[in-house]
């Protein structure tokens, strides 16, 4: 596969790996947040970490979109989808995370008539298919995936389509990003920005992370190389000193991000003043919902949901992972009461939940590359 | 669900042009293009795909020069190991 | 070398705490039966060793192979079952009545078995065409007479209109094991190969595509076929075959898992000596899933002795079925009951079974 | 005596001419399945003769016995299948389950064999309850042992709600045909006597009145039981048993036929002699359905040598499950391939196949 | 069981028999008609001729009322079933009647909800059941039927039940006997009264049978010794030359009928001015309709059907058969084209059709008593 | 469908005057009994039943006596033909 490929390649990385050895200072810790759980996913997929020295800590960011959803939002929606007439949508990642009452699959079973969908296009095709039912999307996802459901909004009202609507649960990465930076148990030496977020919201947001908080940050594509180089990079700044914003995803982000897609995301919702995220609780002017020009599409309107703020599980420390403070293996009942079979915390469901990663790909012991270690 | 996978635009569908048809390694879908309107793909370039919308184009140039500078490290660390031998045959 | 970071001894604790865990006995806790639990994955596992092994345990269902062995009046059978409710129920390169009858072929021939008789039992949705009908019947003589085994009891019941989609089908098989051997993954042992027949995934995800709410299209067929004649010939050519399986529902990564928790070893496989059709691979970026868990209809993963391998190998692409036939890993002493991939990037992760197929109702 | 009426030479001619269209090859007409293909009457019979035997058509399978008789490694088995989709699946007497377990063995037992091992595979809806399903496996697990059969393999399948209805089972079942008997209706003949091992009707009633849906209420639970111990005692104490079959969908009056037709030979039954009881006549009555008709689940009809007949009887009810057998008729000359029977009234009439049951899903 | 054993018992019926003998004049050919078809049943269920001389012929009348269903009225009633909304109802009789387009059965299989029930009741509780969907109740049957639909509708309409309805296809029975009575090609010598029709309305009705035509005329039980004890009370009158109505069936059968019954048909109910029967043709007030007053029950007002004349199959005979004209086995297609698995007529389908009956239960060579041939 | 069927009222539904519980061989089911207002059905008498309804009550003096003809015809037949077989004794 071309673009893909070309980035997991081994030689390639054995020649990076060598080059951020030689980058580490003997002794020194290095801890470096990726953002974004697709990041996070594929650290652990390709065994990312085989070729880092064991003083590189990579720490697991807020960016799993499925993770920051609390499950008091997860009730509202299976609330919704137990109204006869409607049809909820989601993406399959949604489909197991918890809510106070079970999650989608379970009120799947009990008779909720829930299905899953690639696109939120595949949501308002069911839509025009069902014109006897109400076709809800929910719509969860950062800035990647907030301009899809802009999009699906405006053709929905173009077409004029009255049986549609989102529930909206989009949030934005810069105030997760900025509670990190503000929470005082953490210490980071760098960030892997968000290579898809940056396609739509640009490099340029990022800026006050170098400038205000004085830490590196690159952003980072998908592939394995990708990440092994942007690490390269952030010790690169951290040998010379600096503290900037750099784009090893050139490819693909442009420093001044989508301009459509901004515009329509604009167009169709705006921020909320506050929102809850799981494990990190409220956060002012970090989600957004849907305007008051589209009211007819936003299902929070037409369906009064209970929106019960649900306590995460006592056990459940899915706010310490999200920040980075714990380890997923660190949790109390990480791989034991809590597993992707029976999840209790939503990092443990996505497959870009930290806790998921690890356990699914992560969870053996392994040695880290003897460069480092032989030093 | 942060899912991106480039793919090929094949064409773009004549009667709904803000979709084009996109080839994955010999798969195809339609895609919707509405996010490019700036800078609309021709059939031969490349597309990031998500949820079934582009979200970006791939600048083949970039992807170009930063795979250089990764097979210039690649050779620069062969370089070094073969001289790492020939110091330990020493 | 450096001692080890005092953080490191607290993961590797935590992480054999967590292998203990897994090895307890299953117990199902959902109140009720969810799509995962027909995937082939974790919750297939769970219910079937919590509901049915809980309930039926007998010696010679506990092996839990694709196939019982019973003797009877000397004779030693093999003896499988599977109920098909694949949708759609025509899809490219078959439909449902070739693949009931080549699933149980199959499951037959994996135990070593020539498979002899087939069972076929009908639950037909009221309301459904008769010309459908017709055709999955013929395709079921077509698929019995390339295997060389016959239909010969059978059954029919109609369901309402909404109990149903369609048409399911149960066959049960026959088999006969007249060789000398006794296969079954709980033989496999450390230094072990692992091979697989062919390119994996294709009936999976051509099933996926063949739904046509996608909306993605390849050229793909699935690769349902009857693997009896590719079994004995390797079986004719090699002594070493440990067991086999067909890699169906949960894929072969599955199957892999299978073999570490049934004989208690680990199993290391290479992503790059995997066969995967481009095309495969392709949908599967797409759809964010990983072609290690599709089922293929045709394709059989064999554990054979190390020494042997390069044998089997040559075997099995001797056979039409088994052209692009690969070794893609080894059985070994470390991390007992877990599959590592080594990833053609060079880490290393781990395999684990699926807690749900993200591809439900493929066979 | 007069001569006959030359209308009723018309009469005859025009029954002639019917019993030699009756004879011609089925042909299904429908576009599409309905409720009566899967009733075990006409429209069963038709289904599987046009569509499965054309299709699978094989020496082994032709006859459609309850079970097919196969020669492996030369062990005489018998090999049988059958799907479940009774609903409700929990009736007054039984479940799904033993129904399942039952009447595998059932059909095993009366080819004559020895019963000995299950396969059982389950197409379970999404959202059917855990417990309910665990339930069900307990008591497949109880008939298995009570029948002194392993349920050695399975499979599970779960489809989308709607797809299904709760639970469907298909259970094959391998017995050993270890006596020298050779059963099967086409051996009937002229003389020969016709028993029924109890009273009929009780399962279908039990199912129908559990539905609820007719508000009738009767003491009364499904006849369901693995019948093999008393085939067994028959089979040790007679010689001249020539057929058995067990009497489930389309009840006594449907094997009855069975036999006139595979036999060619005429069948006569006395009305007053077959036992039902009480209420299940009362709820026939209500509805207008003959008990004929309606389903059991642990009895058999026997066809003997006319000269065995009185010791079939006392061997059938010397065994729990045949206290009540009775010879019920006689196979005849006469009126080739028909059943008669003769009402208690003194009259008599045909007893032909239904052509759709009225009971749908009873099994 | 009580009322009914007692009227199979093969001891009294021979008794019988022999009297009947007895009382057929020698060479002289008797046909009756029993003109409902629950007697048709009766009489080849339990064999009945086999006690009758070979003079003595039953001919089979129009009295089953799934008989004289026009092909037309099953399309109406398949062209509401498959209104979305609509539960269609029926006695199972019904079920395998066929239309112009395929019978009850086939429209289920192709997607139509139509349920079958003991009772209109039953459709009621339906309707209770499902309050989302439209009950239509097909109401077939003579007087005997009409009742227990108009009690249904009252019900309903006390219980302001706003989502059933009937479609009413009930019909008289005395038109029907008239149109018999005044066909030039049929000989009959009397009538077995139909039972149930008469707890309904009486014997007093049939008095212009005896008075008008001559015949004689006795209202019989449905169980075989009723029927020949009828028999034998037509012949006795025949023998004594009396032509009268008799009540064979006074432990059912008041001489005035059931008044409650006749008052609730008469509030729902009123005639039609004529009414198609199958075979027979148009007959004027020979059939009901809903009132005015309960239009909001009746089917035929709330959809709105084709009602299309659609005609008999050319070989179909069953005109002739329902009026006696021949015996089943005399139509051209009888056993071979035309059998209860493929009906080409009604008359193969409903258990009281006279070629169901016949095909099913009488469908051999039988020799009729002794007594009688041996005169 | 013409089917009617004797049952025996068991008892009137104390809630449900409109209702009686029939016995038909063991086998109970509510019946209505609005037909019959004007000489409604008590517990032990009998009515015929269709499609749910007691359509009319069972008059079993009329049923007896019905019975006893039949019987004496019954009886009349077996002398008839005990002296036909005497007759051919002769
Ligand atoms: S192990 Fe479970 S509860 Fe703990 S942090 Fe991870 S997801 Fe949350
Ligand atoms: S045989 Fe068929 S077509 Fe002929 S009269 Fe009878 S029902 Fe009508
Ligand atoms: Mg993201
Ligand atoms: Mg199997
Ligand atoms: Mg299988
Ligand atoms: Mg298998
Ligand atoms: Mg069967
Ligand atoms: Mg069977
Ligand atoms: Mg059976
Ligand atoms: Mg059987
Ligand atoms: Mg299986
Ligand atoms: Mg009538």
């Amino acid at each position: 596969m071309r673009f893909v490929d070309e980035y997991r390649d081994a030689d390639k990385a054995r020649a990076l790996a060598a080059r951020i050895a030689a980058l580490c200072e003997p002794g020194r810790q290095y801890r470096f947040m990726e953002v974004c759980g697709g990041h996070t996913h594929t650290i652990y997929k390709h065994g990312l970490e085989d070729y880092l020295p064991e003083t590189v800590t990579l720490v697991h960011g807020p960016g799993c979109p499925v993770c920051v959803i609390p499950m008091g939002r997860v009730d509202d929606a299976v609330h919704i989808a137990r109204q006869s007439e409607v049809i909820l949508t989601s993406f399959g990642d949604m489909m197991r995370v918890p809510g106070g009452e079970g999650s989608f699959f379970d009120a799947k079973a009990n008779g909720a008539d829930i299905r899953m969908v690639y696109s939120p296009l595949d949501a308002l095709k069911l839509a025009r298919q069902h014109p006897d039912r109400h076709v809800v999307f929910m719509a969860i996802g950062f800035e990647t995936t907030a301009p899809s459901t802009a999009m699906t909004v405006l053709r929905a009202a173009a077409e004029g389509i009255t049986n549609f609507s989102v529930f909206c649960n989009h949030v934005t990465i810069i105030p997760a990003i900025k509670a990190i930076l503000d929470s005082p148990d953490l210490r980071l030496d760098g960030f892997l920005g968000p290579g898809h977020v940056s396609t739509v919201i640009g490099a340029r947001p990022y800026e006050f992370i170098a400038a205000e908080y004085g830490k590196p940050l690159v952003v980072a594509g998908f592939e394995p190389l990708d990440l092994l180089q942007s690490i390269y990079l952030l010790l690169k700044q951290l040998s010379e000193g600096r503290a900037e914003v750099e784009n090893q995803y050139r490819r693909v982000v442009p420093w001044d991000g989508n301009p459509v897609a901004l515009r329509a995301v604009a167009e169709v919702m705006e921020l909320r003043p506050y929102f809850e995220w799981r494990g990190l609780g409220f956060i002012s002017h970090s989600a957004l919902r849907v305007r008051d020009t589209y009211a007819a599409f936003d299902a929070e309107r037409r369906f009064t949901v209970p929106g019960v703020r649900v306590a995460d599980p006592k056990s459940c420390q899915c706010g310490e992972v999200l920040k980075g403070v714990l380890k997923p293996w660190e949790c109390k009942v990480f791989g034991t009461a809590c597993t992707p079979e029976t999840p209790i915390g939503t990092c443990m469901v996505s497959p870009e939940g930290a806790c998921a990663a690890y356990y699914n790909f992560g969870r053996f012991t392994r040695s880290r590359v003897k460069e480092a270690t032989a030093r | 669900m942060c899912l991106g996978i480039p793919g090929e635009v094949v064409e773009v569908l004549s009667d709904r042009p803000d979709l084009a048809m996109v080839d994955v390694s010999g798969v195809r879908r339609a895609i919707n293009i509405g996010l490019l309107t700036e800078d609309p793909p021709k059939a031969g370039e490349w597309v990031l795909v998500h949820v079934g919308f582009a979200l970006s184009k791939i600048d083949e140039a970039e992807a170009r020069s930063a795979l250089e500078f990764l097979e210039s490290l690649g050779q620069a660390y062969a370089d070094e190991l073969a001289a790492l031998r020939e110091s330990r045959i020493e | 070398m450096n001692p080890r970071l005092p953080q490191l001894d607290r993961e590797q604790q935590v992480l054999h705490r967590i292998e203990r865990a897994r090895q307890r006995a299953a117990r199902i806790r959902e109140d009720r039966i969810t799509l995962a639990h027909g995937s082939g994955g974790k919750a297939s596992r769970t219910l079937v060793e919590a509901v049915f092994l809980a309930a039926f345990g007998n010696p010679l269902l506990e092996p839990l192979e694709d196939g019982a062995e019973c003797t009877v009046d000397g004779a030693r059978l093999a003896f499988t079952t599977d109920s098909y409710v694949v949708s759609p129920l025509f899809f490219p390169g078959g439909d449902i009545g070739d693949l009931a009858v080549n699933g149980t072929v199959n499951d037959l021939a994996v135990t070593g078995a020539r498979p002899l008789h087939l069972s076929a039992s009908f639950i037909l949705e009221e309301g459904f065409e008769v010309e459908a009908l017709t055709r999955i019947a013929a395709s079921m003589r077509a698929a019995a007479d390339a295997a060389g085994v016959q239909i010969v009891t059978g059954d029919t019941k109609v369901v309402q209109r909404g109990k149903a989609d369609g048409c399911y089908i149960t066959t049960a098989g026959v088999g006969l094991l007249d060789r000398p051997v006794r296969l079954g993954v709980v033989h496999a042992r450390p230094g072990d190969a692992i091979l697989v027949s062919g390119p994996i995934g294709e009936h999976g995800v051509t099933i996926m595509l063949a739904r046509g709410e996608l909306d993605i299209h390849a050229e793909l067929a699935s690769d349902t076929a009857p693997v009896h004649g590719l079994v004995a010939h390797l079986l004719d050519r090699t002594t070493g075959v440990r067991a086999m399986r067909d890699a169906t529902r949960g894929g072969v990564a599955t199957i892999l898992n299978e073999i570490a928790t049934a004989a208690g070893v680990g199993v290391v496989v290479d992503e790059d000596a995997i066969p995967v059709r481009t095309e495969v691979r392709g949908a599967c970026e797409l759809l964010g899933i990983d072609p290690l868990y599709v089922a293929c209809e045709g394709r059989i993963v064999v554990v054979v002795d190390g020494a042997e391998a390069d044998t089997a190998l040559a075997a099995l692409r001797e056979h039409p079925l088994g052209e692009a036939a690969a070794i893609v890993g080894r059985v070994t002493d470390d991390q007992p009951g877990m599959v590592l991939l080594n990833t053609g990037f060079g880490g290393t992760r781990v395999v684990d079974l699926l807690v749900g197929d993200p591809l439900p109702r493929i066979c």
